[in-house]
């Protein structure tokens, strides 16, 4: 019988589109700020749930924080740390930030969207406190500063590179769980990919459903998924999956096919040496750098200077070389990547 | 002292449970090769001491002399190592496993679980009169083949002494007859015997020896051929036998219960539970329903109750077709329900007694109206009862279940007769009652009775039947066989017509 | 026609059920020549549902040990929980067959408190079992902080630990997959669906799967097993004829918790995983419990029960809402056969719900063109509840299942 | 008398071997019990802790309520959690999407919430009733079911609007608000009287009413019950429609006292904490109380453990402890005076001496 199975593949060659060419001046990165003196703050973060040791988001923003005590010589013992609980009333994380406020930690750092009403609680309370949050920009506070990402752009350019590697001109990704977040990750990977290769085939799924936050912590439900979008041809998946990201470069590894990972480089995580080789790169969205950044402004009194948005014009998002599997294309994601920092391709967040 | 002829001995047994003593410092001898009953009330301790000769429980003190060796029994295990067998009061079959699997069940040592235990069992089967296939489920099986199975379990397990607790209770006379004449032919062949009955001519009839035991203690021997039964029942109770006779006929012609062509299926497709029964039960009358256990008589009663549902034929209570109505509809229209199984059917357990009051009257005054219950109007009424029914306890604050049995009783037989019933279902009302306690109820009843009360009584026990019936109708396989003048029939004559054997 | 089936009726039990099967394969066969959802019958298909069903396999048998003694055991998503954290503990330190010993007793320690608590202590059995989840699920993530931070920087991750080599059966698989290839319908589906069995296969697969049968050996063709189901069944019985009944209980409660312990190391193992994940069980207990119930309280059918599952799971994550669509048509094809079959038995009133259901199935099917992604998530959830509510009540749980038990103060 | 001493007994002895166990666990682990103690009892002063803590404990008590509703009857509605989901979601829409005076909008969103929880439940109550299936396999499915709903009703094409990162439903307008009381930083949710006012209504329907009784008996004896004239299939069906109805009502304090949307990070895991305070507070309204009260102020103090470094899974543990403790501590104490009672009736009744009787 006939079936239609094999998807891309009977698409035959794949056909590339040639990167736009843009004038260097206009795609330059912002470079970075100068180095302010923090040893005088005390900073406080509170984690989503996972906290620190997630190897994923939550991990950067302590990236960040060690990053500002090792290089604005903030000190250790000045900074506290607490993280949320699954499932928690929101209460709790108001309650959180309530008590580093208290505790006379100034500036205050809320990692994920969850916090986004305990900010604007905790943030009217105390209106002499600097509060930021990760992930959000609904609260509009002039004590608060949002510290918002666009996923989209990065997504973008390794959806880029999946349509530039891929020989089946078929391509995976794979989504945690199936919230506006994350569909960001999908939307952009997608217009990359089709950017390159109009015909490639990008085919999309999600572990959990909204409100079911399992999906990033499913990696055997991952696996399956990967390994189906392998065995139906697909030979590069895209992971925003958190910790169930170990799941799909598994089954990329029995399937001899290649990942990306996510928000970190994922490459040089101590937990993923055994299947690194199959992590073609990683995007990467700076939540360190931000955190960075936004201590230091806090520190230099330069905080209205913060981007509004992380992106690639100011190294907030990115992608990752480790590894040197995407060595060969990089001149065309960068002839993207300026293309987007000019504005001539613009990367949509929603599908 | 220790006599080697003695195949058991117990000296001063003592057994408490909370609140009772069970057995207070029990003697008992029985010699190799005799049949030896043990009589008395119910709650005397009978079963008590044979569950602690057969290690089922531990005496608090006393000692056991088995074959002139003191034995100290952990476990049934224990007893059963040293020849010791019983066939409880209370069937021990689990229904969803095999007749074998019964059987074998902690007896694998013997023969393992294979062919060669099959063999054994088969060889038995013949021994006991066991016509069933080993694997048949046991919840297929009727009475007589669940008793012939607890016989063979026994002997199985290699014993040489067997208790029997009243083995006869739910057999026919004929089913009697031939469970004795087994037990003959097992003393023949060296088998020792401790057998329990309430029926004193039973007793008479089989035993070599009869102990007598009185709230726990060892009133005395007799021997059976030359006690009486009057003698005996003055040992157990100090007091003459109670009748259950009714004394003249109150019966009138207005129909109470008029059951038509009630059949009722089988859940599983079997043979239908109930077939064309018709009855009239009038006011002022028993109606008493004879018939061997499980041809019908509890079904009968659930569906007359309406707790059957999608039963065939009709229920008329005074003229009104209460067919479809709820078992609630039916109380409030004026049933009254004696359930045969008092701790299950009738009583919340944990609740106080007064919250038993309410159970079943939960819908009407003076309990409840419109939904609301009156807790000061049922203490009070709790109180009524406790004090005409004779109800033996502190308060009507202790929960149900620290009652007696009996005491149990009196109280669900009080409760189903206030609220004027027009009707009352009694089935076994003095089921596990001692004896005081029975003539109580029996007087209540016939009190009632005499005011109009229409009766449905099924019994198991034929003397009461007889006795307090005032017609007498005949069960089997879920149909009306036949009827018997409660003023002539004969405990035997009607055991012959509950078996079929007469039609 | 009718002799058929009358002589279908009168076969052996396996033949029965093999019929049973080579009709669902016919169907699904059917179903993918019909919708083009290769899937549905794919090796890849087999493997995950294989995979997947694992876990909650060994937690149904553990449900399986525990109620066939008269336990209600609940508990076993605690005890599953338990046994991730004692596999990665186990298995980072000392390997695979190391991390199978150490899910297996730290789920039996589970197993052991919910005995005490049932058995000695008389507790209800649906309470026990919740308390013992509730604490299982706060002892693990505060052990894993304790334990792991330290390795694996991560208080909710343990660190990698090394798996199973997977395995193939040489010469059946390459056979069946090149067969699948061909794509001949039937042939090639029924391919696809062995495939699974005998390709990726590591020891712990083989040993889960291997505990149905030796399931039941023990529980039914053993004089242990036989005293253990009559603790179940009437225990009163069995103590009166000498078994240590509340002996037989805990070893039974216990040995269920040690499989789901052993469920919850197949979950750190498995392929992809290879480590503990905060609330990686994610319900599987309880999932196992209902394929238990689902399979009557018997072996095969909860091997069934399982396997479904995992088909299912396993089918809406590789193809997604198509596929489940795609088995509704599935569904519709069974259901027509169900009542055509009651039908030629004049069972006129089940034959014509069977085809009224089959109409409505149909009537989804025809009216959208994929199940909406969070309704396929949950596809097996939805199919245990609707087969549960067409077959409860031919079930035949334990007698004595959920009450409580004294020594000797039975009746 | 006694009875209310073993009701007190045993959750007390409970608790403090709970206490002692996590101590225990606390030591092993390096940390300091005494540390822990003191942050957690210093949290009574600080910040809104006991504000919330009540507001907390409020949700937890309706969530217990449905919960024991359901364990009179020996019904396990494990499925609380997903009926207060699927209640809160639609209660959320349809308070956002209709415009009415004040006090009438709200009833609107509380009766939404009650009949969908009603209508959540009613699936299992109805295959338990006629086709015996267990209420806790369903509702465990059902649960994840749930899930998926709500990820449904909620995405931005169907009912939900896209806010940051996060979707949430159209914001019900002041008119639909549950006013609160300020007190300090916080206020505490008008719902808490409402909540309040349900465990009063719950103690008069055991109590006092037919419904209640029928409900007691049989959970205490189907048999009996059914003797008794209780139709079984109703009370299931009754009783799971009752629960489930307050089961909607728990996601509201926090809808209609604070976030007036439901979104996807809205608050998950009620229905099984409300599983483990009906088992503290035996199914006793007022122990119920007691429990979440309690249940509350672990949690919300286990947010300041972690701010001076101990471990706060140890009040997972501490919770976990109480309630395997405690439900063996009351099985413990009904064994005890279920003897001294059946004494106490051998005393009252003393059986007449055996009269010699000479053979
Ligand atoms: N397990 C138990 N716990 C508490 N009391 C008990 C227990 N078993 C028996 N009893 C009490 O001990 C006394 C003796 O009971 P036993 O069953 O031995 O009487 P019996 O002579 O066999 O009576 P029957 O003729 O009714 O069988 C009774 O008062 C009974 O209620
Ligand atoms: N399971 C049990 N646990 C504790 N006590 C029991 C138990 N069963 C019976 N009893 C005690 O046995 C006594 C009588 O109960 P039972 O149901 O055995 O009635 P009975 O022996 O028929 O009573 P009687 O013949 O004296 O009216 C009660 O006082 C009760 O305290
Ligand atoms: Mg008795
Ligand atoms: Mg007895």
């Amino acid at each position: 019988r006939d079936t239609g199975g094999g998807g891309g593949a009977q698409a035959g060659e794949c056909e590339r589109v040639a990167p736009p060419s843009v004038p260097a001046a206009s795609a330059r990165p912002a470079p970075e700020a100068p180095k302010a003196d923090a040893s005088g703050l005390k900073v406080g973060l509170a984690y989503d749930i996972g906290g620190r040791g997630d190897a994923s988001f939550n991990d950067a923003a302590a990236a960040g924080l060690d990053r500002a005590v090792a290089e604005l010589g903030l000190q250790k013992a000045n900074t506290r740390e607490a993280t949320a609980q699954a499932g928690e009333s929101e209460d709790a994380g108001t309650n959180r930030l309530r008590q580093l406020a208290q505790g006379g930690f100034n500036p205050i750092v809320a990692v994920g969207f969850n916090y986004a009403t305990g900010v604007k609680t905790v943030a009217t309370e105390f209106p002499n406190i600097q509060f930021a949050i990760v992930d959000d920009d609904t609260v509009d506070l002039p004590n608060v500063k949002p510290l918002v990402f666009a996923e989209e752009q990065g997504s973008f350019l390794v959806g880029a590179a999946a349509a530039l590697k891929t020989s089946t001109c078929k391509v995976g990704f794979i989504g945690g769980v199936d919230n506006p977040l994350i569909q960001k990750f999908d939307a952009g990977y997608e217009q990359g990919a089709t950017t390159v290769a109009p015909q490639i085939d990008v085919e999309s799924a999600y572990i959990s459903p909204a409100g079911d936050f399992t999906g990033f912590n499913d990696a055997t439900r991952a696996t399956e998924i990967a390994s189906g979008q392998y065995d139906g041809g697909a030979d590069i998946a895209f992971a925003a999956a958190g910790q169930s990201n170990q799941g799909v470069f598994a089954a990329a590894q029995t399937a001899q096919k290649k990942a990306v990972g996510v928000d970190s480089d994922q490459y040089n995580s101590p937990q993923l040496t055994q299947v690194r080789d199959t992590i073609m790169t990683s995007m990467i969205k700076r939540v360190d750098v931000a955190v960075y950044e936004y201590i230091n402004a806090v520190a230099g009194d330069t905080v209205a200077q913060l981007p509004a948005r992380f992106d690639l014009a100011n190294n907030g998002v990115g992608y990752s070389t480790s590894g040197g599997q995407v060595d060969d294309i990089v001149p065309q994601l960068e002839a993207y990547k300026a293309a987007i920092i000019a504005g001539q391709i613009d990367v949509k967040s929603t599908k | 002292m220790t006599d080697e002829r003695h195949a058991v001995e117990l000296r001063g047994i003592t057994k408490r449970f909370p609140g009772v003593v069970a057995n207070d410092g029990v003697d008992l001898t029985v010699t190799h090769g005799e049949v030896h009953a043990l009589c008395g009330e119910n709650g005397a301790g009978k079963s008590t001491l044979m569950k602690i000769l057969y290690g089922m429980q531990t005496p608090d003190e006393g000692t056991i002399v088995v074959d002139g060796a003191d034995t100290h029994f952990r476990s049934p295990a224990d007893a059963i190592a040293a020849g010791i067998g019983m066939v409880h009061q209370h069937f021990m079959l689990a229904d969803n496993l095999t007749v074998a699997e019964n059987v074998l069940l902690g007896a694998e040592r013997l023969h393992g679980i294979g062919r060669a235990a099959r063999a054994r069992i088969t060889e038995l089967s013949a021994t006991v009169g066991l016509a069933a296939r080993q694997d048949v489920l046991v919840e297929h099986l009727g009475v007589a083949d669940r008793q012939r199975i607890e016989i063979l379990k026994v002997l199985y397990r290699g014993a040489r002494t067997v208790i029997l607790d009243e083995p006869t209770a739910v057999l026919v006379p004929q089913e009697v007859d031939e469970l004795f004449a087994t037990v003959r032919t097992m003393q023949g062949d060296g088998y020792t015997f401790l057998f329990i009955s309430h029926k004193l001519d039973e007793v008479r009839a089989v035993a070599d020896r009869i102990t007598v035991i009185r709230r726990g203690r060892t009133v005395g021997t007799a021997d059976p051929r030359t006690v009486t039964n009057r003698e005996l029942a003055e040992m157990m109770v100090g007091s003459e036998l109670p009748s259950p006779e009714t004394r003249e006929s109150t019966v009138t012609d207005r129909q109470v219960l008029r059951v038509e062509g009630l059949g009722l299926a089988s859940p599983d497709g079997g043979r239908d539970l109930l077939d064309g029964v018709d009855l009239v039960v009038h006011a002022g009358e028993v109606l008493g329903i004879a018939g061997v256990e499980g041809n019908g008589q509890t079904e009968l009663v659930e569906t007359v109750m309406g707790m059957r549902r999608h039963a065939r034929g009709r229920v008329l209570l005074n003229g009104t077709d209460i067919s479809a109505a709820s078992t609630m509809a039916r109380r409030e229209a004026g049933i009254g329900y004696v359930p045969e199984d008092r701790s299950r059917h009738a009583l919340l357990g944990e609740q106080p007694l007064w919250a038993n009051r309410i159970l079943g009257f939960q819908s009407r005054p003076p309990i409840a109206r419109r939904g609301l219950l009156d807790t000061a109007a049922a203490r009070t009424d709790t109180e009524r009862i406790v004090r005409d029914f004779d109800v033996r306890t502190p308060g009507i604050d202790v929960m149900a279940a620290a009652l007696s049995g009996g005491n149990q009783q009196k109280l669900v037989v009080g409760r189903e007769l206030s609220g004027d019933p027009v009707l009352l279902i009694a089935a076994h009302p003095t089921r596990g009652v001692d004896v005081g306690a029975q003539a109580g109820i029996w007087a209540e009843l016939r009190r009632a009775r005499a005011a109009g009360l229409a009766v449905l009584l099924v019994s198991a026990d034929l003397d009461e039947l007889i006795g307090l019936s005032d017609t007498l109708a005949v069960i089997s396989g879920g149909r009306l066989v036949g009827t018997a003048d409660p003023a002539t029939v004969t405990p035997e004559e009607l055991g012959t017509k509950m078996t079929g054997a007469a039609t | 026609m009718t002799a058929v089936l009358d002589r279908a009726r009168t076969l052996p039990g396996w033949a029965r059920s093999a019929l049973i099967a080579a009709a669902l394969v016919a169907v699904l066969s059917v179903t993918v020549t019909l919708t083009g959802q290769t899937q549905l019958t794919s090796g890849g298909t087999a493997s995950a549902a294989v995979r997947l069903g694992l876990p909650i396999l060994l937690a149904g048998l553990g449900g399986l040990w525990a109620e066939r003694a008269g336990i209600i055991n609940i508990g076993l998503e605690g005890m599953m929980v338990l046994g991730t954290w004692g596999a990665a503990w186990a298995g980072y330190q000392w390997g695979p067959w190391a991390a199978m010993l150490g899910g297996l007793v730290f789920g039996a320690l589970g197993g052991l408190l919910h005995a005490v608590a049932t058995v000695t202590f008389n507790v209800n059995h649906i309470v026990s079992g919740v308390a013992i989840t509730l604490l299982g699920t706060g002892l693990t993530k505060y052990l894993a902080t304790l334990v792991f931070t330290p390795v694996s920087q991560n208080p909710r991750q343990s660190p990698r630990l090394e798996g199973f080599t997977e395995f193939s059966i040489p010469g059946v698989a390459e056979g069946l997959a090149a067969l699948e290839a061909q794509q001949r319908v039937f042939v090639s589906d029924l391919a696809g669906l062995l495939s699974g069995l005998v390709t990726g296969l590591t020891p712990i697969l083989v040993i889960g799967i291997a505990l149905v049968p030796v399931s039941y050996l023990v529980l039914w063709r053993t004089a242990f097993g036989l005293r253990l189901r009559s603790a179940g069944e009437s225990p009163v019985a069995a103590e009166s004829l000498g078994v240590n009944v509340v002996l037989h209980k805990y070893v039974a409660v216990t040995i269920s918790g040690a499989l789901a312990g052993l469920g919850g190391a197949a979950l750190v193992l498995n392929p992809g995983q290879l480590g503990y994940l905060e609330n990686q069980v994610g319900g599987r207990g309880y999932i196992g419990l209902a394929a238990m119930i689902f399979g009557n309280w018997r072996p095969a059918g909860l091997l069934v029960g399982s396997a479904l599952f995992g088909y299912v799971d396993g089918l809406q994550l590789r193809a997604g809402g198509e596929a489940v669509h795609a088995l509704l048509y599935g569904a519709t094809l069974v259901a027509v056969v169900v009542a055509v079959l009651w039908a030629i038995r004049r069972m006129w009133t089940a034959a014509a719900v069977a085809l009224v259901a089959g109409l409505l199935v149909y009537a989804v099917y025809w009216s959208v063109d994929t199940v909406p992604s969070e309704f396929a998530s949950y596809a097996p959830q939805l199919v245990t509840l609707i087969v549960l509510a067409a077959a409860s009540q031919r079930l035949r749980p334990p007698a004595r299942l959920g009450e409580p038990y004294r020594r000797g103060e039975g009746r | 008398m006694s009875r209310l001493r073993g009701a007190v007994v045993a959750p007390v002895l409970a608790i403090a071997v709970a206490a002692l166990l996590c101590g225990v666990a606390l030591v092993i682990s390096g940390a300091s019990p005494w540390t822990a103690v003191t942050t957690i009892l210093a949290q009574v002063g600080s910040g809104t802790v006991v504000v919330d803590t009540v507001n907390s404990a409020a949700v937890y008590y309706l969530a217990a309520l449905a919960v024991a509703i359901g364990f009179q009857m020996r019904l396990f509605n494990i499925g609380v959690e997903g009926q207060f989901r699927v209640a809160a979601c639609v209660a959320a829409i349809v308070g956002g999407t209709v415009a009415l005076p004040p006090v009438l909008h709200t009833v609107l969103i509380m009766v939404v919430a009650l009949l969908t929880g009603a209508a959540w439940v009613a699936i299992p109550a109805l295959l338990k009733a006629y086709r015996g299936v267990s209420e806790v396999i369903s509702t465990i499915m059902l649960n994840a079911i749930a899930t998926g709903l709500i990820a449904y009703l909620i995405r931005a094409e169907t009912f939900g609007e896209l806010r940051g990162n996060n979707i949430t439903t159209p914001p019900i307008p002041e008119s639909g608000w549950f006013p609160g009381i300020p007190v300090g930083n916080g206020a505490i949710f008008g719902m808490v009287f409402v909540a309040a006012a349900l465990g009063i209504g719950y103690w008069f329907l055991l109590g006092r009413t037919r419904f209640g009784f029928e409900l007691r008996a049989s959970g205490e004896s189907a048999t009996a019950a059914a003797t008794g004239g209780v139709n079984a299939r109703r009370t299931i069906v009754v009783a799971l429609l009752l629960s489930g109805a307050v089961a909607g009502l728990v996601g509201l304090p926090e809808l209609l006292g604070r976030d007036h949307a439901y979104t996807l990070s809205s608050p998950q895991g009620y229905g099984f904490t409300g599983i483990a305070i009906a088992l503290l507070g035996r199914n006793h309204p007022v122990g119920i109380a007691l429990g979440a009260l309690l249940w509350a102020f672990l949690d919300k103090s286990a947010v300041a453990l972690d701010v001076v470094g101990i471990p706060r899974e140890i009040v997972l543990i501490m919770q976990g402890l109480i309630v395997l403790s405690v439900v063996v501590a009351y099985e413990v104490v009904r064994r005890v005076e279920r003897r001294a009672e059946q004494r106490r009736v051998a005393a009252a009744a003393p059986a007449p001496q055996p009269a010699e009787v000479s053979s």
